[in-house]
């Protein structure tokens, strides 16, 4: 059986981000190519008409299956970095069925590694990463102090806004929106926002 | 916008009907993944190559899939990576006891997602390489800041494998052979018009009446810089002034020298092309070995041209050489 | 315009320079009567099969000399029928004691030429006939009002006399192979836009961004009418709709398909084309048992495209699947 | 040797279609596509660089090499119609070194027959063969009539000159004057007016 709280979590993930295809396109349109909100709407499309099919033997599969389903028939770059990165996820509770506070920190620490394998990109380059690192250095923090699941999550959420908006002042050097070179200093990177808003939906329906 | 066409959203599937109808003996089309591939694929007494790309660049590849070349090309949509599904399900159709040998043009997007596939292929317990193909010399970074891009080069990459494939050569040994033939080989294009997306239905870029684009890229990339449009002969020139100190080609070398057609230029310019280009390299003691004139590498209906130059042994030679019986056939 | 050219007065020998030095081994260049011939001809073991016309239309014909082709082809400047003498010396370098075969697409300037020079080198005591190609059903005359035109069907009587004469027919057999050929091949096109002749430096006629031009003629020639452009599909219905009566091809046929590119359509469009052709042939009951899909008969970088039918029996089909080495290759 | 009265005749054809090119050129841009003095022009240059290069053994063998020079290398209609012309104009010389009045009457009707049969054009289709039928006729009456050579060659320009003068009403249906229908009514053909002005050279000097 895959664990519940992961099941929900990745359940409002796929709904935020079909929710939000407009949101997330528009910001992706300012030094980008709009694109962004289209491919994980699509991405997270199919795993909503799937999600009663997925294979839920232990968490690992469960989450693998949606790494492929989102990431397989979606093209550009967040098809392979979002799969990636539940894939790596996946790798760390394969076998598992109930997944812990421990283990939700290297879940996403494998992600941001294979983020990284995947893209090219290093932290302060204007990507997602810059909000999901920060963010999972508070959960690490968080649960090594006792904080409640709960409390971790609002903690979370609120660590990758201020993340995200740190990414204002940089310069985007990976994906479309680096060709605009200067020009992308000065506004909020798409992918590090979605991280925020995930968050928060994340937060708010613990 | 000139095309023919019918809903754009279909022009890849419908293309790749046509080529599936125009070579029932030989090929299968699996339109789940946009997959052409051998109809006798997979042997598992050769290694199977797959190549896969955006669509918008044929013959390449779904044209150049047959014995001797590729075993399946699943392309991706107009200047789209191919999704990664396409990919994977592709390596698991043609797994071979041999091993699957994926191709790969140097591209953020095609490399993601080959390489995603190639992980998850081997999760499922294939044996799975994947080898880049990145000869453009006109820009370090591609569009997608990943390197030099893979164009019109990727032809002797494929036609090599294939035939050593053909010949029963390991995985490793394909691997050594392809890295071989792409650090041999350079390539640089220039655009005299953009071209037209089906589905954008207008130019992608703007070109001045007068002007070309050296060193543009197969999506249309920007190259070098913006020219007034000069001479065949100093269009050459510059060509080969960029390819030829690359690597470097030297006094002595010999070499397979394409003239590449980009979709719009008609094959009388590209032979006057070559003509000019194989008596400029003659002049600095090169030798053209084998010749390539036509269209290997397109960019849609884009006029324009590329030269490619690959260094040449009597492996890479023989190799060329290798019979192959693929879509793109006169007769 | 947008052209790979140095002085357009040197388009034509420029171009042919290129292919003799692209086929070293198998092809003459002589230079002084534009003539690209079979470095083995001639030999005397078989007939010479010559073709000439104007150049603008490659591959045809320079492209296709070789083994199991022309032995020689001979063509005037873009656009212009070859000049009597290159005809007659075409003629007589290529003398065999089997005869000589002079094909000939179907237009005054070219029937003139050929004419005159097959009763110049008669007078000298060659062994020549002539053979006429006229596929072209969009209109009655041609522009110069000889009859229908010759396009690209002329690479169906092309592939099968040469094949014949590889295989040691006689003159007389040939003649009357090339005939049967001829008149069982039928082709339309359909231009999207004006080609541009390089000396003109100028498109040839005006096509609006919404007109085609219906039977354009592969020099530019008005066809049977300028119409909206529609989509793939109605283009195909309206192709096939004046090909397959005018034979008439029926249901019970089996037939050789050719969708040939005019210069500046992509290949990816015309196996779109192709696919579309193939199925409505199928739904009237005609099998296609021989495809043909890209360039054979250009009108310089014209957008556009034409469809042939070709009915098949036996020895027609042999003759086309026999093996041939001409220029115009991808390896 | 061939008949000097011949060579004669052919060099002042020579040089007028060479000092005619633009007069000629211009006739033919009324209707047609302004190639006509050219084409001339170019041919007849190629018999004037060729002349004393020429095999004189007999006047036949020497009009087929004019025939051949002057026709070989130009395009379009009036290389081999003007070829043709003079090649079945040789043909009823072969082996003769004199040629007398009936000769030059034979000459001319296979001259015509040749071009027919070139370019499948009739009478009264508005080409040179509407000057130059008329002009033999008259020949060919005046020689059974017992006129001088000289006067013969008057009266064969009159003729000829006449005979250009009535295609003007005319519809050309041949050669790419034919392509305009009938806007080629109410000017005059090239080809016939080339016939008559060739026709009053031949008489001036002769
Ligand atoms: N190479 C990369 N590595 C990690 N994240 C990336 C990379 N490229 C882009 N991103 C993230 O993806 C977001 C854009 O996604 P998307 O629009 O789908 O990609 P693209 O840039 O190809 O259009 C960016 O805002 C950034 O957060
Ligand atoms: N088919 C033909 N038969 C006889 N004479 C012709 C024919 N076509 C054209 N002519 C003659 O040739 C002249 C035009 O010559 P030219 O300009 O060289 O030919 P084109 O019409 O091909 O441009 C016409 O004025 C006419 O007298
Ligand atoms: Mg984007
Ligand atoms: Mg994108
Ligand atoms: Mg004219
Ligand atoms: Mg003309």
């Amino acid at each position: 059986m895959s664990d519940a709280r992961v099941e929900s979590v990745v359940r409002t993930i796929t709904t935020t981000c079909i929710e939000n295809e407009t949101y997330f396109g528009d910001l992706d349109s300012v030094v980008g190519d709009g694109d962004f909100g289209f491919s994980l709407a699509r991405g997270f499309e199919n795993v909503l008409a799937q999600w009663d099919t997925f294979d839920r033997s232990d968490t690992g599969t469960f989450l693998q299956k949606v790494a492929v389903v989102m990431s397989g028939r979606i093209g550009g770059t967040s098809g392979p970095i979002w799969g990636t990165a539940f894939l790596r996820a996946a790798s760390q509770v394969k076998g598992t069925q109930e997944v812990r506070g421990t283990d939700v920190v290297a879940m996403l620490r494998a992600a941001i590694e294979g983020i990284k394998a995947r893209g090219g990109a290093d932290l302060g380059e204007k990507t997602l990463l810059d909000a999901l690192a920060p963010m999972t250095d508070t959960i690490e923090r968080e649960l090594a102090a006792g904080t409640s699941p709960a409390d971790i999550a609002k903690a979370a959420a609120a660590t990758a806004r201020d993340a995200a908006e740190a990414t204002r002042p940089m310069q985007a050097r990976r994906g479309r929106a680096s060709y605009t070179g200067e020009r992308s200093i000065g506004s909020l990177d798409p992918g590090a926002v979605a991280v925020a808003v995930l968050a928060e939906r994340v937060a708010d329906t613990w | 916008m000139k095309k023919f066409v019918n809903d754009p959203k279909n022009f890849v599937p419908e293309m790749l009907k046509g080529i599936a109808l125009a070579n029932p003996d030989t090929l299968r089309y699996v339109p789940e993944y946009n997959l052409i591939m051998r109809a006798d694929a997979p042997r598992h007494d050769k290694v199977s190559i797959v190549q896969g790309s955006g669509s918008g660049h044929e013959p390449a590849h779904v044209m150049v899939v047959g014995k001797g070349m590729l075993d399946g090309a699943c392309p991706g949509d107009v200047f789209a990576a191919p999704p990664m599904e396409y990919v994977l399900e592709t390596a698991k159709l043609l797994a071979s006891d041999k091993g699957v040998l994926l191709l790969v043009n140097n591209y953020t997007g095609d490399k993601m997602a080959f390489e995603m596939a190639a992980e998850l292929a081997e999760a499922e317990g294939l044996l799975v390489r994947t080898l880049f193909i990145n000869d453009d010399v006109a820009v370090k970074d591609s569009t997608w800041t990943v390197g030099r891009r893979g164009v019109a080069g990727n032809f002797f990459v494929m036609k090599a494998v294939g035939a050593a494939s053909e010949a029963g050569a390991s995985l490793d040994e394909l691997v050594r052979i392809g890295e071989k033939v792409n650090s041999v080989t350079r390539t640089m294009g220039i655009a005299l018009t953009p071209c037209t997306p089906p589905a954008k239905g207008s130019p992608l870029f703007e070109l001045a009446d007068d002007e070309m684009e050296v060193g543009v890229g197969i999506h249309g990339e920007p190259g070098r810089r913006r020219a007034k449009l000069v001479s065949a002969d100093e269009i050459v020139d510059e060509l080969l002034g960029a390819v030829v100190p690359d690597l470097p080609y030297s006094s002595g070398d010999e070499v397979a020298l394409m003239i590449n057609g980009l979709g719009g230029t008609p094959i009388s310019e590209l032979y006057l092309l070559y003509g000019l280009a194989h008596e400029k390299l003659a002049a600095q003691g090169i030798t053209v070995g084998r010749s390539y004139v036509g269209e290997y590498c397109t960019s849609l209906d884009m006029a324009g041209a590329s030269l490619t130059l690959v260094q040449l042994d009597d492996e890479i030679k023989d190799l060329l050489l290798a019979p192959a019986e693929i879509a793109n056939r006169v007769f």
